[in-house]
């Protein structure tokens, strides 16, 4: 056997372990690798930024369930750290019956990161099922389809949703997303009400996004990790996004590595093997 | 503690400063309420009436009649004359001598509604007020107006029409079939593959391991995955080799142990077939998954075939099963899971090939005709295709606005 | 206390399906009865509040007894009772000789949702992708996209000999379709890393609290 | 009575099903609403069946002292213990009670571990099968290569063009290939339907009469 045919039957589990290592080392020694900021990343930002403090709020649909928590969490704390570092009034809500306690997580975790009053900075509407009839109804009042928050407090005696009727006060909506409610706003708030639509979804939904983006349908999109880790870059406040970048950028190029030892290590031995059947014969 | 403070102190800065520009600039009428300064007499001029009032069916010829759509002309002292008109209540009744209720509050500025969740084809009365926090102007009414309840809806015209050519064409190459006439079909790679698998199986006295994806039994493929598990179990049940059958949905676990006794029945071996194989194991996808793989590895099936909708545990599936050491032979029209079988399988049966395989297998000359018909399809759409970059080139927007549908 | 319990309890259940990669054992083979078991009644409870209760219970119990209709706006309690019937027909298959009277609620099962398909498949996937292709052709990106696209439908013609114009474009076709799995290969990748790295999140912060 | 009613059934179902998305008649849609309502239900009565057989074939094991019953066990009590705290606890779906908290503490840590399997079998996927065997293989390597590189912060370091060339990549040859497998495949999916609903297609019912 020689060096080639050795590679070629390498036991995959060395290739687990490598995996393994990749990511866990990143956690305990950050490298800090650079982290390009793109139009549609900068988009968003910029749209949040026009929000003006302690008026009309942003509505953050933190729409995402477990399975693609990773991905999408680094995106609603970066995202509600802008909002509440310059006073920006947030309700929060979730159209994934799994996305309750985790859009309450989130939401109750950078507000008291940031020193924020619930009702008069913030306030969390909870779950309701019936994706497009909700957004379609928040557009027309948004207390018809939740009468009063999470807790059972009426929407009316909240402080701050004091004059927020329907999408007309409200000047952003950023849905985040790993199924089709990111598409579901676009189609129920965006088109029939004009109502300016953000999005945040998996690496793997973003490239079926851009469309949006050209068609100006969505104002901004994050995609993936990638999107969360470039927006902690415009706000300045490294988290897991940036974090996970590390381990991204690492196995992605031991992937590539380890294609390149694959096919060097076939044509090696499959060069040998012709040799040797020339030498047979 | 300290930041809380001065978080809020920040905050009520700002918010005063701009509630002060707020009122300086425009002298918001619903602040002025809200804050009643003394030296300032009350308003108790009603602002001026906005002008005519039009209602009309929304999306005519295309919705339920439940919709209503209004327009009006704004108050001349909208944006002009006092400046103090701060929005528009719309008033809706069922009969011309009451107001009724106020269906919106409009801000003003504003001179467009559509009223949704009417009952289909009734009669409403609409009218308008402008108002400027304290008072309200005269009112401004409109014919009365009604839905109109559409039997069609012309928007999907294009949806119905391509839908009648197509099926059409299924149609009559499926007559032409059952007449008797030859039907080319190509051989399908991959088709032989399955065969081969079959036999290295029953060579090495292994299992053989069929999953028919994790779609539901209405998925298109669920179905066409059927119809390939019987040819499969026709040719384990001459060689007798086992054949093991994981579903991940029940109606799909009873459809596949029809479809097996019956191959079993068919090939003359009624005894071979072993119910205990036909299993349901999870809804839950990576459950199904992880089961999937127990069996791939306690088992060791020689061969494993997916055939099916696969979500993203098709590379879970597909890894494993190399690491067993089986054949596998793929089949799906998932696109995005295309890659991970074909780089991961031996064989992949992609996309539409996987409904072919159905029909060629089947060689019924029924099915033989969908598969002609789908090609001719492809020949109208390439056609499509092709005028609509021509007239698109030439300036004709018409057209491809017809593919866009709602 | 009740959280750190439930934490570790997560945390070994992870340990024990990664013990997967190593070889098949007890752990997995635990883990992945645990959660065939675990899932089945956690759909069945919400399947059942969430489409029985509704659409068959509610409405039976609640107009007999007189109260306002749930579910069904058409009002008359016995239409609730059809799809309650249709269900329990689909257990006849446990008893050999009736067996085929499940076929009665399949019928309706599987042509509902294939006639349900056809029009929104027309709709998304040629209508729209027809509409979206109709490209002008003024620049060498719109030319590809359109030639790309005719090589992939030519490759997917059954009916006839891949030879001639049809083999130029059909094997133009199977270039298109290779540099597109590539591509869906690559980007999917960056997806299933964040997931791996959640779960190595919550191992070191959430439950052991190193990092 | 065996075959045709069933098929009558389909048949009846099916065409109302499609007919009913170019009428926005209230009747009309009011019954499309209905009938979704039995469809879904429907889904719902035969997830019960697979809990049934579920519960039999490890009965089965149990009785027949498999050499793995204890993992059988392990199956059915979880399965009991879940239905068990779902009806028991009324509000079973609020954040804190025992139901959900099996369901994220128990079901979704190993379904997110085993989806995160992935991110193991994707690197060992690319070591063994990513040849450069034919041209079509080459192709599909060097496309997967530099999205890879495109889609991390080190792909913009090593050169300024990657992230452009892998948007072209995505938005030109990956489009138009996905587009053609999608019109493709959705008139095989039609062709089927439609074979479904005359009763071409009757691999549903299998086979005998």
């Amino acid at each position: 056997m020689n060096v080639f045919e050795k590679m070629l039957a390498i036991d995959r589990r060395w290739i687990f372990l490598a995996i393994g290592i990749a990511v866990i080392v990143p956690f305990f020694f950050p490298l800090g690798l650079p982290v390009v900021v793109t139009p549609p990343v900068e988009h968003l930002h910029e749209a949040v930024d026009r929000i003006h403090p302690n008026d009309a709020p942003l509505l953050l649909s933190i729409d995402y369930a477990p399975a693609t928590l990773p991905e999408l969490e680094p995106m609603a704390m970066a995202i509600l750290r802008h909002a509440f570092e310059r006073d920006v009034n947030v309700v929060v809500m979730t159209l994934h019956p799994a996305g309750y306690g985790l859009a309450e997580s989130a939401l109750l975790q950078a507000a008291e990161e940031m020193g924020q009053e619930y009702g008069t900075d913030f306030c969390f509407l909870g779950f309701q099922p019936g994706t497009s009839a909700v957004i379609l109804g928040m557009g027309v009042n948004i207390a018809t389809v939740f009468p009063e928050d999470a807790y059972g407090t009426p929407l009316s005696e909240i402080p701050m949703m004091d004059g927020v009727r329907n999408y007309d006060e409200i000047p952003l909506v950023i849905s985040l997303a790993g199924w089709s409610a990111a598409e579901a706003w676009i189609y129920y708030a965006r088109q029939p009400f004009g109502q300016t639509v953000g999005a945040g979804v998996t690496a793997v939904m973003a490239t079926d996004f851009y469309p949006y983006l050209s068609s100006n349908q969505l104002v901004g999109l994050l995609g993936g990790m990638r999107g969360a880790a470039e927006y902690e870059v415009m706000i300045d406040r490294m988290d897991k996004g940036v974090q996970g970048m590390d381990s991204q950028s690492i196995i992605h190029i031991m992937i590539i590595i380890l294609i390149f030892a694959g096919n060097i290590a076939y044509f090696g031995a499959r060069r040998r093997k012709k040799q040797e059947e020339a030498e047979a014969a | 503690m300290k930041r809380t403070w001065l978080t809020f102190l920040a905050a009520a800065a700002v918010a005063t400063s701009l509630l002060g520009a707020a009122v300086a600039q425009e002298a918001a009428p619903v602040v002025e309420e809200e804050v009643p300064r003394e030296d300032v007499p009350l308003d108790t001029v009603a602002p001026a009436a906005p002008g005519a009032l039009t209602a009309r069916d929304y999306l005519d010829s295309n919705d339920a009649g439940d919709k209503i759509e209004l327009d009006w002309e704004l108050s001349p002292d909208d944006g002009a004359g006092s400046c103090d008109v701060a929005g528009y209540f719309l008033w809706r009744s069922r009969s011309a001598s009451s107001p009724g209720e106020i269906v919106a509050e409009l801000p003003s500025g504003q001179t467009h509604y559509v009223d949704r969740n009417l009952e289909p084809g009734a009669e409403y009365f609409y009218s308008i007020t402008a108002f400027d926090g304290t008072n309200e102007s005269a009112a401004v009414t409109c014919a009365p107006v009604a839905g109109r309840v559409n039997l069609f809806q012309t928007s999907r015209a294009s949806i119905l029409a391509l839908m009648l050519v197509f099926f059409g064409l299924v149609l009559v190459f499926t007559k032409l079939a059952e007449r008797g006439d030859e039907l080319f079909v190509r051989r399908i790679p991959g088709l032989n593959a399955i065969e081969e698998a079959v036999g290295r199986a029953t060579e090495m006295g292994r299992p053989v391991l069929y999953v028919p994806g994790i779609g539901e039994i209405d998925n298109i493929m669920t179905i066409a995955s059927l119809t390939i598990l019987s040819h499969v179990a026709k040719i384990t049940a001459r060689y007798e080799t086992p054949l093991i059958v994981p579903t991940a949905r029940a109606v799909v676990m009873s459809a596949a142990e029809e479809v097996v006794k019956q191959a079993y029945t068919e090939v003359g071996q009624p005894d071979a077939y072993n119910p205990d194989n036909i299993r349901y194991l999870s809804d839950a996808q990576f459950a199904f998954a992880g089961a999937v793989n127990g069996i791939m590895l306690r088992e060791k099936p020689a061969a494993n075939l997916y055939m099916g909708a696969f979500w993203a545990e098709s590379l879970l599936l597909a890894e494993t099963g190399f690491e067993a050491g089986a054949i596998q032979v793929a089949g799906t029209a998932m696109v995005s899971q295309l890659p991970f079988f074909v780089t991961a399988c031996d064989f992949t049966l992609m996309g539409e090939e996987l409904y072919a395989a159905s029909a060629y297998l089947s060689r019924e000359p029924k099915l033989l005709g969908g598969l002609k018909g789908s090609d001719w399809m492809k020949v109208v759409t390439i056609a499509l295709v092709v005028l609509g970059a021509v007239l698109n080139f030439m300036g004709f927007e018409t057209f491809v606005n017809w593919f866009r549908t709602q | 206390m009740g959280t750190l319990i439930w934490t570790t309890i997560g945390a070994i259940l992870t340990l024990s399906v990664y013990s997967f990669l190593y070889k098949d054992n007890p752990f997995y083979k635990f883990a992945e009865h645990l959660v065939v078991g675990v899932s089945a009644g956690y759909y069945l409870v919400i399947y059942y509040y969430n489409f029985i209760d509704p659409n068959v219970v509610t409405p039976v119990f609640q107009l007999r007894l007189g109260d306002q209709p749930i579910g069904f706006g058409s009002g008359a309690w016995w239409l609730a009772l059809i799809p309650g019937l249709l269900g329990l027909l689909l257990y006849t298959r446990f008893f050999p000789k009736v067996a085929w009277v499940a076929r009665w609620s399949l019928g309706i099962y599987v042509g509902g949702y294939a006639g349900l398909g056809i029009s929104p498949v027309m709709q998304a996937r040629v209508i729209e992708q027809i509409g979206a292709n109709a490209l002008p052709l003024t620049s060498v990106t719109n030319v590809l996209i359109v030639i790309g696209l005719l090589g992939t439908l030519a490759y997917f013609f059954f009916s006839m000999k891949h030879r001639g114009i049809l083999g130029v474009f059909a094997r133009t076709g199977i270039v298109f379709l290779m540099v597109g799995f590539g591509a869906s290969f690559g980007y999917t990748v960056m997806s299933r890393i964040s997931l791996l790295i959640g779960r190595v999140s919550f191992l070191l912060h959430d439950w052991l609290h190193l990092v | 009575m065996r075959r045709q009613i069933p098929l009558a059934l389909c048949f009846i179902a099916g065409l109302f099903m499609a007919v009913q998305y170019f009428i926005p008649h209230p009747a009309v849609q009011n019954t499309y609403e209905l009938l979704l309502g039995w469809l879904q239900t429907l889904l719902a009565f035969a997830f019960l069946l697979g809990t049934v057989s579920l519960i039999r074939m490890h009965f089965h094991k149990i009785r027949n002292r498999a050499d793995d019953r204890a993992f059988s066990w392990v199956t059915l009590l979880g399965l009991l213990g879940m239905i068990g705290l779902g009806f028991i606890h009324p509000q079973h779906q609020l954040p804190g009670s025992p139901f959900n908290l099996m369901f994220l503490n128990v079901q979704v840590p190993i379904e997110a571990t085993m989806f995160s399997l992935l991110a193991f079998y994707i690197a060992s996927a690319a070591f063994r099968a990513f040849r450069a065997r034919t041209l079509e293989a080459t192709l599909l390597l060097i496309a997967a290569c530099i999205v890879m590189l495109g889609r991390v912060p080190i792909g913009d370091l090593i050169h300024e063009s990657i992230p452009a060339a892998t948007q072209w990549i995505l938005n030109v040859p990956n489009l138009a290939a996905k587009r053609g497998v999608m019109i493709g495949v959705g008139l095989g999916m039609m062709a089927t339907a439609l074979k479904i609903m005359l009763g071409i297609e009757r691999a549903w019912m299998g086979g005998s009469d």
